[in-house]
């Protein structure tokens, strides 16, 4: 298991005490791409921040490799590297004069080698698709809104996670935007084999890109399975006031008016197959 | 094209052209230094140090005296009247404009080093001399002491801190 | 409590005043009386008066003990090594902490009662005339509330930057205190170019509801002076004089 | 003559090379749910911006209710008749109670007061957030100060409001109370709507769609046409909605399907 979360209950203590998570258990091995879908407020950033250290829960424990984070406070710092977080709004981060600069930040507070530190800048800009050479010097805040976002995901590769996780990497940006980060993501999880943690409203981006979907409300997991297994949920999503992908939306519709589809189906090509073919079954 | 906007913000623009703008520009700057204030980083004694003294050098060395001073006074004081501190307010609002309005006076907009190094030691130097002094007649010249060491830290860090920010924002400003 | 706000600001002046004339215990005692009775009029919990002090505690200790030792003049009260405590020191001393105190209390009482938006409303009445001199007070009022609107927007956003940048590894807690205030330059720069952002975005949106400076706007609740606030300033007049001149 | 007519306008920004807008003519007319389409940089928010007086046409006019926006002396008339909405709902709040937020458009029509207090209780009504009055914005939920946005917008009794991309910032809770608030103000208030978005979800309801690419505008049609031009819209940048994708599908695979817009049609035209 690369992450385990055991028994973790947390409670924002500030104003009056509100529980953010209750008896949250989950484990996470490599190669996973996990969809993490809820309300607002139902404790999906709060349980992506345990993840890495940033919060401590009130009780439980989280394991890394088998490791519990938070018995060693100055292996913090290792345990943010491998577990690399991208919070919503990325580019509201960045602050250094160059794009260099800013994708270096991370690997300089790992203490690493100027070499090494310049490889994984070149590595990590080029992963995310901009060219090296042409941004290296220019200032992030002289780039589109979608640029900037790919930098400040490139600032966070740099420290070479084995576990990206991802707060609603594509909100604000618009069709082309989202769908050329989509494919980033998939890129990232097939050929570099990174471990990801996509938290996303848009039950399209889970439906396609999700090994395994877990449903959040009011601090627990209540639902946890393939995308197949999660969005033939029909009711249960309905219940927790959330959308299913627009196709497997259709196909449920179907089903319940004496059309009988599959209901696993979550790419339009397919559903046009499933239902032709049940039509003329008819 | 947004960095040009704000440098004319300060520079061109009077009340009467564009008040939305100036008025929205010095508002969330008075938001800055308050915030910053807000941040308070434990420091040595049991006293703390806050991030507002490095606020105000940040924006009077980028935009100058007025936005120095205006944002230096009415963040400063209103932020001493949410915490509690009430009192110090007509002084901090005195003390800490006259800070920001003349360090932004001498170096605002300056990247020669030595020109902000003099100009943080004199707006520094008012600060200093002026809390003690509300400080020495409002309770005790003997609580001037702890202050005095205290408001040294505040601008030394505040300088250090401040200056090369303030460096990489004249020339993100000037580039555009 | 439900005193017009500028009546508030213009009796705490005042009574700040007073507080500097009062030379005597006896004075303390009393303005001590009129601050509990005002506790009592706007129903405040003392506690949250006496949380006020917390802070200053440290600055109050240090003015005892400085005056304690350092004044001297009237007999000798406790002597060890070179320490010795004078009758006049310890005077001074009690009667230094007696103001700062007093005078705490009262101005908390001011920002108790009276929320920042009262205030700004308040000052800019109070500024009103001084339009006449070039004074831009409605800007300035405008200004003043904008900025009490963004702070908690702020706040939040630098503690959100701060999580983001520790986790690239930044590290705000550890070092000395040149490389502490070094580490904040992640938190300060995104921070100021957020408020500059938020300004630019605002002003467009001040301007498309017809925003055009201060002259000609009216409120949606106007400061009006009642005979109560009358009465008030008044008594507090009165009592003022008794006080210094007593 | 319709509400707004936009002529042959052209527009650059300073320092900059190429047009934000070039040849755009459109005409809208009271009452109309107009929905604007298109990828970044195409153009939209300059447009958007056209309409409110926050620019002035390089080229070419905009009128707004018959007044001309390139004349200084209607600047104030036009931004009361036209309402506009921003991305943000941060950053277009401007006091520290939803009441005083609400009443800044009206106080700044130097309006009595008791007529300020009329107008902020039924703005606010009508968002769905009557009872908010004393509540601070930054305590309230994307979707709420989204409304509250709305609600300062309408208490200035505008014919018009325009939305640039209201809902982008919100999670989809806030994004369908928007929409409905929306929806509610052009069809029971009559208000004129012109929502600018990149949720083709959204634009189904509209009257009409304007696409815009490279600064200028491609197609204006009703929904259900415009989203059977399948190269426009890929060459665009954008998605069709996809209860439209799947019965374009189903079409060509010679099923015999109706022109559909939304989820429900479609599954009454397949049963």
């Amino acid at each position: 298991m690369l992450v385990e979360l055991k028994d973790i209950t947390h409670v924002y203590n500030q104003y009056n005490p509100t529980v953010a998570l209750k008896d949250i258990n989950l484990s996470i091995s490599e190669q996973e791409f996990i969809g993490l879908i809820g309300h607002t407020g139902s404790g999906k950033s709060t349980l992506v921040q345990l993840l890495n250290g940033l919060i401590e829960p009130t009780s439980g424990t989280v394991l890394y490799n088998n490791e519990d984070i938070f018995s060693d406070k100055k292996r913090l710092k290792f345990i943010r590297q491998k577990v690399g977080l991208v919070f919503q709004y990325p580019e509201h981060q960045l602050f250094e004069e160059s794009i260099y600069e800013d994708v270096a930040f991370g690997p300089k507070n790992l203490g690493l080698k100027k070499e090494e530190i310049k490889n994984r800048v070149k590595e990590s800009l080029e992963l995310v698709g901009l060219d090296y050479e042409k941004f290296k010097d220019r200032s992030p805040f002289n780039l589109s809104g979608g640029q900037q976002r790919r930098v400040a995901i490139a600032g966070v590769l740099a420290l070479k996670p084995e576990i990206l996780i991802l707060d609603e990497p594509s909100a604000g940006l618009d069709p082309n935007g989202r769908n050329n980060l989509l494919e980033l993501l998939k890129y990232l999880h097939q050929d570099i084999n990174i471990t990801i943690i996509l938290i996303s409203h848009r039950m399209e981006e889970i439906a396609k890109l999700a090994t395994r979907v877990i449903v959040m409300d009011e601090g627990r997991i209540v639902l946890d399975g393939s995308p197949a297994e999660v969005f033939s949920e029909e009711k249960r999503l309905r219940e927790l006031d959330l959308d299913l992908p627009a196709v497997t939306s259709i196909l449920h519709k179907l089903n319940s008016k004496g059309v009988s589809v599959r209901t696993d189906i979550f790419d339009v090509i397919e559903a046009k197959d499933e239902i032709i073919s049940k039509l003329q079954e008819k | 094209m947004q960095g040009k906007n704000m440098i004319s913000t300060f520079n061109e623009y009077d009340y009467s052209s564009n008040p939305a703008r100036l008025i929205a520009m010095q508002a969330l700057m008075v938001a800055f230094v308050s915030a910053a204030t807000f941040i308070a980083v434990p420091g040595p004694s049991s006293s703390y140090f806050n991030l507002g003294e490095i606020a105000i050098y940040i924006l009077a060395l980028t935009f100058g005296g007025k936005a120095g001073g205006v944002a230096g006074a009415f963040g400063s004081a209103i932020t001493d009247i949410l915490l509690g501190y009430s009192i110090w307010a007509p002084f901090t609002f005195v003390i800490k404009g006259l800070e920001g309005y003349v360090v932004g006076r001498i170096a605002g907009g300056e990247t020669d080093l030595k020109k902000v190094i003099i100009a943080i030691l004199i707006g520094g130097h008012i600060m200093i001399v002026g809390y003690g002094i509300t400080k020495g007649f409002l309770i005790s010249w003997a609580a001037v002491l702890p202050e005095i060491i205290i408001d040294y830290g505040q601008m030394s860090i505040g300088a250090v801190v401040a200056i090369p920010i303030s460096r990489q924002l004249i020339k993100h400003f000037k580039s555009k | 409590h439900k005193l017009d706000a500028r009546i508030k600001i213009i009796i705490t002046i005042i009574m700040i005043t007073v507080l500097f004339l009062i030379d005597s215990f006896i004075g303390f005692g009393l303005f001590l009386l009129f601050v509990i009775a005002i506790m009592m009029i706007s129903k405040l919990p003392v506690k949250r008066v006496l949380n006020g002090l917390k802070p200053v505690f440290f600055l109050i200790i240090i003015t005892l003990f400085l005056h304690m030792f350092l004044t001297r003049g009237g007999e000798v009260l406790w002597e060890w090594g070179f320490l010795r405590i004078e009758e006049e020191g310890l005077f001074t001393g009690l009667f230094m902490v007696g103001r700062i105190l007093l005078l705490i209390m009262f101005t908390s009482l001011l920002t108790l009662t009276t929320s920042p938006l009262q205030l700004t409303d308040g000052i800019e009445y109070l500024l009103k005339p001084l339009a006449r001199f070039g004074v831009p007070a409605g800007e300035l009022a405008m200004m003043m509330t904008i900025a009490l609107r963004f702070i908690p927007t702020l706040m939040e956003e630098a503690e959100k930057i701060m999580k983001a940048q520790k986790a690239r590894g930044a590290d705000f807690e550890s070092g000395n205190i040149i490389e502490r205030a070094k580490s904040l330059v992640p938190l300060l720069v995104p921070l100021f170019i957020s408020a500059f952002r938020r300004a630019d975005e605002l002003a467009l949106a001040m301007e498309s509801r017809c925003y055009q400076g201060g002259t000609n706007r009216t409120r949606l609740n106007e400061l009006e002076l009642r005979r109560s606030d009358i009465y008030a300033l008044i008594g507090v007049l009165i009592i003022a004089v008794l006080l210094s001149f007593r | 003559m319709s509400l707004i007519e936009i002529k042959d306008v052209d527009f650059l920004y300073r320092e900059q090379e190429d047009k934000a807008l070039s040849g755009v003519n459109l005409s809208i007319e009271k009452g109309e749910f107009i929905s604007i389409i298109g990828s970044n940089g195409s153009g939209k928010s300059t447009l958007a911006k056209l309409l409110n007086v926050l620019l002035v046409p390089t080229e070419g006019q905009v009128f707004v209710d018959g007044f001309n926006s390139s004349d200084p002396e209607n600047v104030w008339k036009i931004r009361q008749k036209v309402g506009m909405v921003f991305q943000n709902p941060d950053n277009q709040l401007v006091a520290t109670t939803v009441e005083d937020d609400v009443a800044f458009g009206p106080e700044n029509l130097a309006l009595p007061s008791d007529q300020i207090r009329e107008r902020v209780d039924k703005s606010l009504e009508m968002v769905g957030m009557g009872g908010y009055q004393s509540h601070p914005p930054h305590e309230l939920s994307g979707g709420q100060k989204q409304r509250i946005a709305i609600a300062g917008i309408i208490a200035m009794l505008p014919d018009c409001i325009v939305l640039d991309e209201p809902t982008a910032m919100l999670d989809p809770m806030g994004r369908k109370e928007v929409l409905k608030t929306i929806k509610y103000l052009n069809e029971e208030e009559g208000i004129t709507v012109i929502l600018i978005t990149h949720f083709m979800e959204e634009t189904i309801f509209s009257d009409r769609i304007v696409v815009m690419n490279g600064g200028e505008i491609k197609d204006i049609d009703k929904p259900s046409k415009i989203f059977q031009n399948i190269d426009l819209i890929k060459s665009a940048g954008l998605d069709v909605p996809v209860a439209v994708q799947l019965a374009n599908e189903l079409r060509s695979s010679g099923l015999q399907i109706p022109e559909v817009m939304d989820i429900e049609e479609l599954v009454t035209a397949l049963c």
